[in-house]
């Protein structure tokens, strides 16, 4: 087995400019919502200063092993999110470890840092870490099927699971891209996206002033950072994976952070406008109108 | 060779002596008694044993000296010297287990007994009809005469009902008799042939037939036996069950001859109607003597069926009637004997046989030679009755039998298992003279030789089904040694065992893969046997029966090995779930599931046998046109072993009030003996139809519908084993689906996702098992925190849960990515999604099962923990490696198992590109995900480890709690009821329709049947009335309401 | 008229005995008088029976000086009835007394005869 | 104070509890389920430059513990308002003492809350600011003489930045922010050592104060 | 009601079943093989000149053993059921009146005697060993009737019902040994039609059975009174 130590280089450099772009496209993000708040806001450069202050923590405390080993879960499961999706399309430098599987690969990843953090924050022995996640695979349970029979629409239109196949089945045009040519998936996914972004109306799983953060109650200074270097990544590579599904991938990096930040901005969006959902009410939601969607995306191929 | 004729003389002329006997000697009459019995037993045996040798011709006396018809004559042939030889032992050994009782009775008693053998011996032997008319009736008295060795109000009342019975039955009899001379001019049954042909002569025959079927005792105008059977002493009751009933049903064998052919099937049906209804009753009673009372009925309707259609059986006729008629002379007779040992006829005061090992072994074997499983003969006479009547396209027919066998089944199981499970009582405590444990030993033997012999006739396969009836029973005969060395023993004898027949079953892969699971499932779900002390008694004889039954499954020579495989398995697992604390109802429900498949299955084989001949259904080949019905059978039997849903409701109680260290065995190990026929029928059936569906089409939907039931259902459950017996559930509807897929790949997931099943499920049972065997509860709500003392088990149920979930790197994503691929090429996305809806809702319980348990607070009383013992953790330990190496090597199991899929199944297999597995669709490669993921996990981890290298290290109530502290670890582990909210929002899904269902079929049929009951209403004259209506009805019937 | 031979009619009489008896044994309350139902049943047996041997013109099959000891079979009732008819009365008399002492037993159990009280085993 | 009853809670008391084989197991909440080590003092980087580079960054970040007491609290909303707009600095809101950098104690303290107030500061990790609003936590204010409320707070806690004024208005507040700001960057915002260096001193004046003391002496 | 409305319409069901032997039953007009055998050949082959007789105890000689066993174990069970209790006799009945114990004392040695003359000549006369039997317990009838608490000898009429019950059995035992046959009653001699002392073993027989069966019914009738005794 021979490493391509070049093509290693490149994932990491990829890593890299993603994190930077996560930790940016957050502060720019908390920037528009002050806007929106007619406040100015924090800079955008914050969550730079944060990672750095978390990173800098001098003491720390720990609860025994899966405490340590949940933000690694949680970490390295959005890099490995990173690492096997295919960036830019029509590069073999900067299609990662995308040979390694494909878009199912990543969608089972993303199960990967949550049990992780969920074991982690559990045995912080705090009972809103335990509320909160108990709350969050609940809430993931649904979240995940109208996601799924996009995913299914969309590979059975393009016949295979292969993300940069699917990419390469998009170029062309806007009008070849999936969002216009089955929107009942793409729409079914696009709300299944707010729910995977947790952000409002479906973020009671953190719900901060009910349970203090949820999962992360216990979590400070290095994990905390770990977690927050997670969030950057992750979301960024869910936005990435949206693209590469519906919007028509990418095939330089300047496509690819504007349409992710454009994806990414959905959430916000909404999140912006709408309150919060109860548990009870945002299971049954994602079983309802994105469900039926993804259900006529699927039989629209 | 003496004449048979003297069993009569020796028996009269001791009745007429024993007149002559004093108070004072009562000893040595019973000692004349047991002389005489002992004589009739040694004339009749020797006739059996020269008859059977060969050294002795059949013959006839005649009395007198005239030959028939002018006199009447005995006849001794095979048949009689069994049925006498039968009735004469049977007397022999009830005079002494009833030395007691006859050593105060008086003299009078004693003539009566030896009268009441004389009669039954007549009637077994004359071919006279007046003579068989007046020695019905001399039992008939001797009968009343023995019900009241027990003069209480009962046994008096129940005698005079049967004494107005038997005068209706004599006078119908009478009649017919008579009139039956009229015709044809003489009595002898010989000369008779011509009697139904005469104008008016058949009803005669009629007459003297529903006489004699009125006799034996049929639903329902039976009202009086049960109440004599509820009322005797047991050894009378055992006396009319295993004599008397036998001794009738002979009669009937006799006038078949002169009994229009066109009546037979009828006869044969009103039997059966007896078998099933009689069982159906049976299960409404709390009364022992008297459901043993409805038990014998029951058998001596299916043995009226036997006997009616005798021609129609043909060369399995004896075969058929043997089996049932010896099952039920040795069992009914042991059971009825051990209701006089323990003196009571409730079922809660039977728990006092436990005090004796040996007689309640004997007792469990009757209760399991009564209800038709293997190794006894009754199994082998009903499979036979069922090919038999398959051949003659008697559906209807084994729908009866095998519903009855269901409510034979239930009551009889329910009787055991209450016995098994009944506190014992100090104050009735059980008195075993050896005269009373004699007979019952001698009987236990008897039945088990039988059952050798039947076995031995039926000619195994010697290394697959003898050696392994061999092992079993040497369990059986060693189980008073230490459970340490029996597990040792087992286990070694499972290593050789497998050793041996590895050549055998070399190269074919499929084999080696389900008897791999099976056997090192076996061996390494044994191994934490170890921490047992004590003898453990009971455990490992049915420990083995259970595996080698899954074994006789691998590899079956025919259908009858397969089905004696299955069966046997059913018990032993039976036994093995009861042995839990609180099973008794668990594994009555388990037995009646089981037993609800086994007939679907036995029914299933009947139809293949009339479809496809007798051939083994796992090698038919591809298509069977028009076989959809026996698929649809076939596939509901497997189902019900592998719970799918609405036929799951037995499961979580099974395997959770299993023996803890018995649930790996009876789950992991088990449940895939219905993955293997599932297989089976649907490599060798082929795509089938029913009314124009496509079967595979709603097993998929059943298949879905169980994953997501079964995994709801694991959500809610507070009791750890319970929830992983729900995820069971779900991992069987996810196979149903895969295997419903009926492709290549489908296939493939199915067998992989069976072996990787039963992998982490036996895991994570283990593991359960250990930390239960340490907490002493089953409540997740009652842990916590348990990482600090159990760290491995942790472990275990980590890499467990993540390879359930199917999260890549381990082995389980495999399964999901081959679903998907095979979801997307066959089109069932609707079905698909469920499944990977199901998939995801596993995480909930997942995450509720290792948190509670192992994460969060630990509790006060867990702070001693130690972690699981050595031989809890080594099997687990195994089976970790196990994943692991397939998590990085799939294809070293999924590349074999894609040589057992035919060739016809359609679909795309998996290629292999190196280590990259592909479709058309996707494709994925393990190792390199393996070592992705390493690397990445190494690097982070490193990274925070060097960052926190000093944190503190704080204890569980180090939290931040609202600028308080928590108060106790109880109030701050959030463990129940953890998914209240998303119980709140599709609790809906959960609404407990299976279990209605269910509920419902059994509350119904237990108000039906307690409807039916009041038939009988107690009340002499209304069973005369009966009796003249079962005669008229029968007579309408027969006729078709003409005058015959 | 053809039918009202002398067999016919002790069949008849012995049918309506027969009818009677199971009438009696189903609807009297008292165990006693069921029990004489029973012998009014036999009695119908035994009648029938007897009226079957009946040949018209035939003498009972004892050998003595007017019958001679040859061609007997053209002279005698057929002998073999009136064997079982024998047997079928002891076997009545032999059922009825274990009847009645039953019924004596029961009476003593209950202070009753009514066959409605003895009901305890049922269903 | 002699006939001082000695407070014991009845939660804390050892008790014995049956463990799942029958055996009988102690359990001493206090050691049990608390760990026992006491606070260190934690030296900053040796070098210098990434001691100036991590104070910045701990300056720039302030992440405020949710904790309101007294009647200051209500002071404290308006920053977050877009008239004032805390954020703008680098302060955000933690709900979690964990997470959080900045305890602002906003008013009097009665001993029962100084209780709880010590809990979350302790719950904190190192490096953890304290600012104390009002006159209340300098001298008492107007409750200088109550029977339940303290006098100095820092007595108690090490305080970091004192914001005069009854209540101070958020402009005060934020300037009190910028104050902070300084006194970290320039290294001297140590209250956190000095509560590990002086732990004796202080765990005196707390209990002292504190009768019903139902916790460990440091709360991890 | 109803049930004895349905009770009559099912036995005249039953009627309509048996009425069906009188529509096809034909009145005979010749004796069929077996009885005109028994008429034949009775005389040479068992030399009893009641026709009936041989039939009884020689040709269904077994059927007859088979009655008395059914008297037997009815007495048996009469005696094991009603003996029982041994509860102390307050019966005092009304004395019989001078008529009947007169005639008794009278009659019963008579009526014994026929009974003797019954049993005896079984084979020659119509009669025979039950018949016989039954008179004789009559004779024991009157006697209670007569006297209810006269006390019979047990011990004599149990010895007299067993030993003739056993002899009957060994009688037939003898048959089969030195005879053709188990009841075969030729292995005495047939001796010369029409006289007591002829038809072989069937004046023994009947003698045992008439013997067997008066003790039997005494024993029975006695029973029954001692019952009523306790009261």
């Amino acid at each position: 087995m021979s490493i391509d130590w070049i093509k290693l280089l490149f994932t990491l450099l990829g890593l890299f400019i993603v994190l930077n772009y996560g930790l940016l496209q957050y502060g720019m993000i908390r920037r528009i919502t002050a806007r929106i708040g007619k406040r100015i806001g924090m800079p955008v450069y914050q969550p730079y200063i944060d990672l750095i202050k978390n990173y800098s923590m001098r003491s720390q405390i720990t609860h025994g092993v899966m405490f340590y080993l949940g933000p690694v879960f949680r970490l390295a499961g959005g890099v490995g999110i990173f690492m096997f999706m295919p960036l830019i399309y029509g590069s073999y430098y900067w299609s990662n470890y995308s040979f390694s599987g494909d878009v199912i690969l990543i969608m089972y990843f993303m199960f990967f840092g949550m049990l992780g953090m969920a074991l982690g924050a559990s045995e912080g022995g705090h009972p809103y870490s335990f509320i909160g996640i108990s709350r969050g695979l609940s809430q993931f349970t649904t979240v995940e099927v109208p996601f799924t029979l996009a995913v299914i629409a969309v590979a059975v239109q393009h016949h295979s699971f292969s993300l940069t196949e699917i990419v390469a089945g998009q170029q062309g045009g806007i009008m070849h891209w999936n969002i216009m040519t089955n929107p009942f998936a793409g729409i079914a996914a696009m709300l299944a996206f707010l729910g995977m972004m947790m952000a409002s109306p479906f973020n009671v799983v953190q719900a901060p002033q009910e349970i203090p953060i949820g999962p992360p109650t216990e979590y400070h200074g290095t994990y905390l950072g770990l977690l927050q270097t997670n969030r950057a990544i992750l979301y960024v590579s869910e936005s990435i994976l949206m693209v590469n599904l519906f919007f028509g991938g990418a095939t330089n990096w300047i496509e690819l952070i504007v349409k992710s930040f454009l994806v990414f901005f959905w959430p916000v969006f909404v999140g912006l406008v709408f309150p919060r959902f109860r548990i009870d009410q945002s299971i049954p939601w994602f079983l309802k109108l994105p469900l039926i969607l993804g259900i006529i995306g699927i039989f629209m191929v | 060779m003496v004449s048979p004729v003297h069993i009569v003389s020796i028996g009269l002329i001791t009745a007429f002596l024993l007149g002559l006997g004093k108070k004072s000697q009562q000893s040595i009459l019973v000692l004349v008694l047991l002389i005489a019995t002992a004589a009739m037993t040694m004339i009749s045996g020797s006739w059996l044993i020269g008859i059977m040798t060969g050294s002795v011709q059949p013959t006839d006396v005649f009395t007198a000296g005239f030959k028939p018809p002018f006199a009447i004559n005995l006849r001794m042939t095979m048949d009689e010297a069994v049925l006498t030889t039968m009735v004469n032992l049977f007397g022999f050994l009830t005079v002494i287990y009833l030395f007691d009782v006859l050593k105060n009775a008086g003299k009078h008693l004693l003539s009566i007994i030896v009268v009441f053998l004389i009669g039954l011996n007549v009637i077994v032997m004359t071919r006279d009809l007046f003579n068989l008319f007046v020695f019905l009736e001399i039992t008939s008295i001797a009968t009343a005469g023995l019900m009241i060795m027990i003069q209480d109000s009962k046994s008096i009342s129940a005698g005079f009902k049967f004494l107005i019975a038997s005068s209706v039955i004599s006078g119908i009899l009478l009649i017919g008799i008579i009139f039956a001379y009229s015709y044809i001019g003489n009595l002898n049954i010989d000369f008779m042939s011509n009697l139904s042909l005469i104008k008016g002569g058949s009803v005669a025959v009629f007459l003297v037939l529903s006489a004699i079927i009125l006799e034996s005792k049929q639903f329902p105008a039976n009202g009086w036996a049960l109440d004599m059977y509820e009322s005797a002493h047991p050894a009378i009751g055992s006396a009319l069950s295993a004599v008397s009933a036998p001794a009738v049903l002979f009669v009937i064998y006799k006038l078949m001859p002169i009994v229009p052919e066109s009546w037979h099937s009828l006869i044969g049906l009103f039997g059966l109607i007896t078998f099933t209804f009689s069982n159906f009753l049976a299960t409404r009673q709390g009364n022992i003597r008297r459901m043993l009372g409805y038990s014998s009925i029951a058998q001596g309707g299916l043995m009226l069926t036997v006997v009616s259609m005798s021609t129609f059986f043909g060369n399995s006729f004896w075969f058929i009637i043997l089996g049932f008629l010896l099952t039920n002379f040795f069992a009914k007779a042991g059971l009825f004997w051990l209701n006089g040992m323990v003196n009571s006829d409730d079922q809660n005061k039977w728990g006092v046989l436990r005090k004796r090992p040996v007689l309640f072994f004997l007792f469990g074997a009757f209760v399991v030679a009564i209800a038709g499983l293997p190794p006894f003969p009754t199994f082998f006479a009903k499979w036979e009755m069922i090919m038999q009547l398959a051949n003659g396209n008697g559906w209807g027919w084994i729908v009866l039998i095998l519903l009855g066998s269901i409510f034979e089944i239930s009551f009889l199981f329910k009787w055991f298992g209450r016995v098994f499970h009944a506190e014992e009582e100090k104050i009735n405590d059980i008195r075993t003279p050896w005269f009373k444990q004699v007979p019952v030993l001698l009987f236990g033997a008897a039945l088990l030789a039988t059952s050798y012999y039947f076995v031995e006739y039926l000619n195994f396969d010697v290394l697959f089904v003898m050696l392994p009836l061999l092992i079993v029973t040497v369990f059986f005969a060693i189980d008073f040694l230490p459970a340490f060395v029996k597990n040792l023993l087992l286990i070694a004898s499972l290593t050789i065992y497998g050793y041996l027949i590895y050549p055998e079953i070399d190269g074919n892969v499929m084999q080696l893969v389900f008897m791999g699971v099976f056997l090192v499932g076996g061996i390494l779900t044994l191994i934490p046997g170890f921490t047992q002390k004590g003898t453990r008694a009971g455990f490992y004889p049915f420990a083995a029966m259970t595996i080698f039954g899954l074994i006789m499954l691998v590899n079956p020579a025919d259908n009858l090995t397969f089905f004696m495989g299955w069966e046997q398995m059913a018990l032993g697992s039976y036994i093995l779930i009861l042995r839990g604390k609180k099973a008794e109802r668990p594994a009555q429900q388990y037995m009646l599931f089981s037993a609800g498949g086994a007939y679907l299955m036995l029914a299933a084989f009947g139809l293949l046998l009339h479809f496809a001949g007798d051939t083994f259904f796992g090698h038919l080949n591809g298509m069977l046109p028009g076989g959809g019905v026996v698929f649809v059978l076939f596939a509901l039997a497997f189902m019900l072993k592998a719970a799918a849903i609405g036929l799951h409701i037995w499961l979580p109680g099974a395997y959770s009030e299993a023996e803890d260290d018995a649930t790996p065995l009876v789950s992991g190990v088990l449940i895939n003996s219905g993955v293997l026929g599932l297989f089976w029928i649907a490599t060798a059936f082929g795509p089938q139809q029913l009314f124009g569906y496509d079967i595979y089409q709603i097993m998929g939907w059943v298949g879905a519908i169980t994953a997501i039931g079964g995994n709801m259902l694991a959500i809610y459950e507070e009791d750890m084993k319970r929830l992983i017996a729900y995820s069971s559930v779900g991992a069987m509807g996810y196979i149903i689906f895969a295997l419903s897929m009926n492709s290549k790949l489908g296939l493939l997931i199915a067998l992989y996702y069976m072996v990787l099943h039963f992998i982490y499920k036996t895991m994570l049972f283990m593991s359960a098992a250990g930390v239960i065997y340490r907490t002493k509860t089953r409540n997740m709500y009652e842990m916590g925190g348990l990482i600090k003392s159990m760290p491995w088990s942790f472990i275990v149920v980590l890499i467990g849960i993540i390879t359930l979930a199917g999260m890549p790197p381990l082995a389980g994503f495999a399964g999901k990515w081959m679903f998907y691929n095979a979801v997307v090429m066959k089109g069932w996305y609707l079905q698909g999604t469920m499944v990977f809806f199901s998939g995801i809702v596993a995480f909930l319980y997942l995450y509720k099962l290792i948190a509670s348990v192992f994460l969060g607070q630990l509790k006060d009383n867990h702070r001693k923990l130690k972690e699981a013992p050595f031989v809890y953790l080594l099997p687990q330990f195994i089976f970790v490696i196990a994943i692991m190496v397939l998590s990085v090597f799939p294809q070293v199991l999924l590349e074999p198992l894609a040589t057992i899929i035919p060739d016809r199944i359609p679909g795309e297999a998996l290629h292999w590109d190196g280590k990259l597995a592909m479709t058309s669709f996707g494709y994925w490669n393990a190792f390199s995900v393996m070592s992705v993921v390493i690397v990445m996990f190494a690097v982070i981890f490193g990274w925070l480890v060097y960052h926190s290298r000093k944190a503190q290290k704080v204890k569980q109530f180090n939290i931040v709690f609202a600028a308080e502290r928590p108060f106790r670890p109880e109030t701050t582990h959030v463990s129940y009821n953890m998914f209240a909210g998303y119980k709140k929002a599709l609790g809906w899904l959960m609404t407990p329709l299976a279990t209605r269902f269910w509920t419902g079929v059994s509350d119904w049929s237990m108000a039906i049947a307690d409807k039916m009951r009041s038939w009988y209403t107690g009340n002499g004259q209304t069973y005369a009335m009966h009796l003249l209506l079962y005669a008229f009805v029968l007579y309408l019937l027969i006729s078709g309401g003409k005058i015959l | 008229m053809e039918y009202l031979t002398l067999q016919n009619i002790g069949l008849v009489t012995g049918f309506l005995l027969i009818l009677i008896g199971l009438y009696g044994a189903l609807t009297q309350k008292n165990i006693l008088r069921i029990i004489v139902a029973f012998t009014i049943f036999d009695a119908g047996l035994n009648l029938v029976i007897v009226a079957l041997s009946y040949i018209k013109g035939r003498v009972a099959p004892i050998i003595d000086q007017t019958t001679g000891i040859t061609n007997l079979s053209e002279k005698f009732v057929d002998p073999v009835p009136q064997a079982l008819v024998l047997t079928s009365i002891v076997i009545g008399v032999g059922v009825t007394g274990v009847m009645l002492t039953f019924a004596l037993r029961m009476f003593k159990t209950r202070q009753s005869l009514d066959i409605n009280d003895f009901k305890e085993t049922k269903w | 104070m002699e006939d001082k009853k000695i407070f014991t809670d009845p939660d804390l008391t050892k008790r014995t509890v049956i463990g799942p084989n029958g055996e009988d197991i102690t359990v001493d909440p206090i050691q049990d389920y608390f760990c026992d080590a006491l606070p260190k003092k934690h030296e900053p980087k040796r070098a210098k430059i990434f001691e100036s580079f991590f104070n910045w960054a701990r300056a720039e970040s302030i992440w405020v513990l949710g904790f309101g007491t007294g009647c200051g609290s209500i002071e404290l909303y308006p920053l977050l308002t877009p008239r004032f707009d805390a954020y703008r600095f680098g302060v955000q809101m933690r709900p979690t003492p964990r997470q959080a950098n900045l305890m602002i104690i906003s008013g009097y303290l009665s001993v029962k809350t100084l209780k709880r107030a010590i809990r979350s500061y302790e719950q904190m990790q190192n490096p953890k600011f304290v600012m104390a609003l009002g006159s209340c936590t300098i001298n008492g204010g107007m409750y200088f003489d109550s029977y339940n409320t303290i006098n100095r707070l820092d007595k108690y806690m090490p305080v970091d930045v004192y914001v005069a004024g009854c209540m101070p208005r958020p402009e005060a507040i934020l300037a009190g922010f910028e104050a902070l700001k300084k006194r970290i960057k320039a290294g001297k915002a140590e209250g956190a050592n000095l509560y590990a260096e002086n732990f004796e001193t202080y765990k005196k004046n707390q209990k002292k104060i504190i009768r019903d003391w139902n916790m460990p002496d440091y709360n991890w | 009601m109803y049930k004895n409305m349905f009770i009559i319409v099912l036995l005249a069901g039953l009627g309509i079943l048996l009425g069906s032997f009188l529509l096809t039953h034909h009145a005979n007009k010749a004796l069929p093989e077996l009885p005109a055998y028994y008429a034949d050949k009775t005389a040479s082959e068992v030399g009893a000149a009641n026709v009936v007789t041989a039939v009884i105890v020689t040709y269904r000689g077994f059927d007859t053993l088979g009655e008395v066993t059914i008297l037997f174990v009815a007495a048996s069970l009469i005696a094991m059921f009603l003996k029982t209790s041994k509860a102390p006799k307050d019966r005092h009945p009304r004395p019989s009146s001078v008529i009947l114990s007169t005639a008794q004392k009278l009659l019963f040695p008579l009526i014994v005697l026929f009974g003797v003359y019954v049993f005896t000549n079984g084979h020659l006369t119509p009669g025979g060993g039950f018949q016989g039997g039954a008179v004789i317990a009559t004779g024991f009838l009157l006697l209670l009737m007569a006297n209810p608490q006269a006390e019979f000898k047990h011990g004599l009429l149990n010895f007299i019902e067993s030993i003739s019950g056993t002899s009957y059995v060994i009688i037939g035992i003898l048959g089969a040994i030195l005879g053709l046959g188990f009841l075969d009653n030729r292995f005495m001699s047939l001796g010369e039609l029409g006289t007591l002392f002829s038809a072989g073993a069937i004046p023994v027989i009947y003698s045992l059975i008439g013997l067997k069966v008066g003790a039997e019914l005494s024993n029975i009738l006695h029973h029954l009174n001692e019952v009523q005794n306790e009261a």
